[in-house]
């Protein structure tokens, strides 16, 4: 049941052209200390599902710029101009959600259902009259037209938890929770980092935001400059 | 509360948004504009700020020292949290915004128009960054203040008949603070409630495509609308 | 920006032929106070959503036998025989789902959406064929056939919680959390019992369970017998 | 783990049910018989068990003077919490199922069939007190084991042909346990893994109505097949 293991093995999971899920919305929450060691072993042809595209240097964004990157599902890429370049150039394609959307599609997978109704974004250009349904959701005569929005899901998550223990309990904190917890249960197989791992027991059982059965691998990371404050936005 | 220097303009509209914000109200600032109001607010002001990365409860931008490396807001600014906040994951953060638990959201415009329709997303062929949060933002605050000058960099109207680039959503606007006026999306149209001291309402009407209404008055007459600086 | 009223103003807003969310697994979470006080205000035909019925002479079965309750949703009321009584002989009109998507619709009501797709229960018989779409939910060249659930909607949840502040941020804890959070959620006016009322400020941010802007009031109670050990349980 | 008297054919079944739970598999025990297995496990047995109102790690049912009466498990008893347990919302509880999380379900039995489907959830016109956690652990536990005696009160099999109740889901059972037998469900039918020592072959086909399978061997011979106590 202790699931530490050491980050080269870990990553060595993910092959060439997988889907991965990475937390984080701009620096905090971005499982950095994983996404280098991704970025040495060279898998390439990935799928990457995350909020945003870090910032030039950091995080995802070092993997695209590496050309390892076909694909990135995200909700916006404004601060991170080298990847609205390569978008615009067409190296590197960018399907974009609503924020609220792509947390719920991932959301969706992690609890085991296929797709959900809702009604934003329908009257904008990023619906199709093929993702319309008219259903009858209350009481009322009519029916509602409302979109379908399907589940996303991923072969890989890569999580940023601020403490976990061995068994894989995760906490998360500040605004560094963001996409972690969903993504923790949407991937088929979670891998973690944290900077403080304890034995089990240490955390209230309550206090838990991920519970251990949807994580895979807890690996242990020592705190890097791009973890501490970025000085251009102090 | 000390800000920065700002442009006349630019602070005529924050000026004029901040008092917008009642104490008690949920409120979701955008980038831009919007996140610069708080500087205009009291200082022991009660402001309950919701930034939708996971934090309700936002306090003013975080100093170097309070800064802490895991805590920014949507618009990515390092903050500091007041009494009474809370941090959550992303798909909690939108069930508020979806569910109608913002009271207020102030966003930005490229476009705006006499509908209430809202373009801010995207400009074809030259800026698509993405989504991010406004589409739910502005379709489901209870209330939506769009925070724009009122022409743009080149002196053209962005108060339209008609939004030509893609909409964030459709009717979704209910008030317009820019440099010039404040004016509120009605059912017959744009109601101007206030107007610059230093502009006339022919003015206006000429910085603006839509068609304006001035309460109790014609066009070029500006009784029973305050004038604000 | 506090919160805080009495009970008796508090369950005075709700109107006969009102629709209660109340939380609570059995015991544990369940709003005693609150439901105590709507008893003894005497409104009628209530709609209620509660997993279980309580056990007899608890909670929301005290309602139901005082003929309060014209219709309970829920998940499975086999710890009131009283209440599986009612229902046999037509008294009490009840609406079963499996528990994971009765949690999953009224958590879609608190999401803002309008329903979402399951293949649970699919090939039994609490699934009517008028329930099921045909949908292409991933890149594969068959559509599924999934079965819509609608968002489950109320005027009203009661909530009890472990501690809350006058923001009415809210904290539960161990098996007590079940429903509550998602009913907070959920309800247009959410009413919340705590034994135990702080100032804001008194909780570490990542640690409230439902932020305050979900909650419209917070009620202090006293701990009475109902939330002690259950003695033919022990 | 001291337990209290139970009856030899309860006994055997538990006995048996306890050998499945292996160490590390996340584990959920339905109402009835299941609720009872922890009582076989050795005291330092790292069970990790998911109760669906909302725990991840329960430990032993709890004496009078650990029970706390916020925490109770599905099954209604005052249970313990185990080092690294968590408790949590009902939402995320049947994601943990839906999402396959859960490794290892038990769960009584009404009815099981030679397909592997089960009803244990309504009786029509005798018993329908609700759905609760069933469907979905039928539905989507990774490895679902029915525990149940081999016949019920009155002698009849409840091993059959084809479920006559209204089923919790269809073709979801991978093992039965009864007091007289271990049963696999197989693409072929129902296989005999093991014979309780006290009963022939031919009596186990006897009290059942689908037809067994007995490995390597026809239906009076036993070799090949364990025996248990």
């Amino acid at each position: 049941m202790n699931k530490q293991k050491e980050i080269t093995e870990t990553i060595a999971k993910i092959p060439s052209g997988a889907t991965v899920m990475v937390g984080g919305f701009g620096s905090p929450g971005t499982p950095f200390t994983l996404l280098d060691e991704l970025l040495r072993q060279g898998q390439d042809r990935l799928t990457l599902i995350k909020n945003d595209a870090n910032e030039p240097g950091y995080g995802i964004a070092k993997l695209i710029e590496a050309d390892r990157v076909d694909t990135l599902i995200a909700s916006h890429i404004g601060l991170n101009r080298q990847a609205v370049g390569r978008m615009n150039s067409g190296q590197l394609r960018v399907e974009f959600y609503p924020q609220g959307i792509l947390a719920e599609k991932i959301r969706t997978a992690g609890a085991g259902l296929f797709g959900f109704l809702s009604d934003i974004g329908i009257e904008t250009e990023i619906t199709d009259p093929s993702q319309i349904i008219e259903w009858q959701v209350d009481k009322s005569v009519t029916k509602r037209k409302l979109k379908v929005e399907t589940a996303l899901h991923a072969d890989f998550a890569l999580i940023h938890a601020a403490r976990a223990d061995h068994f894989g309990n995760l906490i998360y904190t500040d605004s560094a929770i963001n996409f972690n917890p969903l993504m923790a249960m949407a991937a088929e197989n979670v891998f973690v980092e944290t900077f403080d791992l304890q034995a089990p027991g240490a955390f209230p059982p309550e206090q838990i935001h991920t519970p251990f059965a949807f994580v895979s691998t807890v690996v242990q990371v020592d705190l890097s400059p791009e973890y501490e404050l970025m000085e251009h936005y102090v | 509360m000390s800000k920065p220097e700002r442009p006349v303009r630019t602070e005529r509209i924050l000026l004029r948004a901040a008092q917008e914000i009642k104490s008690g109200l949920v409120i979701n600032l955008g980038i831009g504009l919007p996140t610069l109001v708080p500087d205009y607010l009291p200082d022991d002001f009660d402001a309950l700020i919701h930034s939708e990365n996971g934090i309700l409860g936002c306090g003013p931008i975080a100093k170097r020292a309070q800064a802490r490396a895991s805590l920014i807001d949507a618009a990515g600014h390092y903050v500091t949290l007041r009494s009474g906040s809370s941090c959550f994951d992303s798909s909690v953060s939108f069930s508020m915004i979806r569910r109608g638990r913002i009271d207020l959201c102030m966003l930005g415009a490229f476009e705006v128009d006499q509908s209430g329709n809202l373009a801010n997303w995207k400009i074809p062929g030259k800026l698509s960054p993405g989504i991010g949060g406004a589409m739910e933002l502005a379709q489901k605050a209870k209330r939506l203040i769009v925070l724009s000058t009122h022409t743009d960099k080149h002196g053209r109207p962005k108060i339209l008949e008609r939004c030509r680039l893609p909409l964030t959503a459709p009717v979704c606007v209910n008030r317009i603070i820019t440099d010039e006026a404040v004016i509120d999306v009605t059912p017959d149209g744009l109601l101007v409630q206030e107007i610059a001291e230093n502009i006339s309402a022919e003015e206006l009407q000429n910085h603006t495509e839509a068609n304006l209404i001035f309460p109790k008055t014609n066009l070029t007459g500006t009784s029973g609308v305050r004038r604000f600086k």
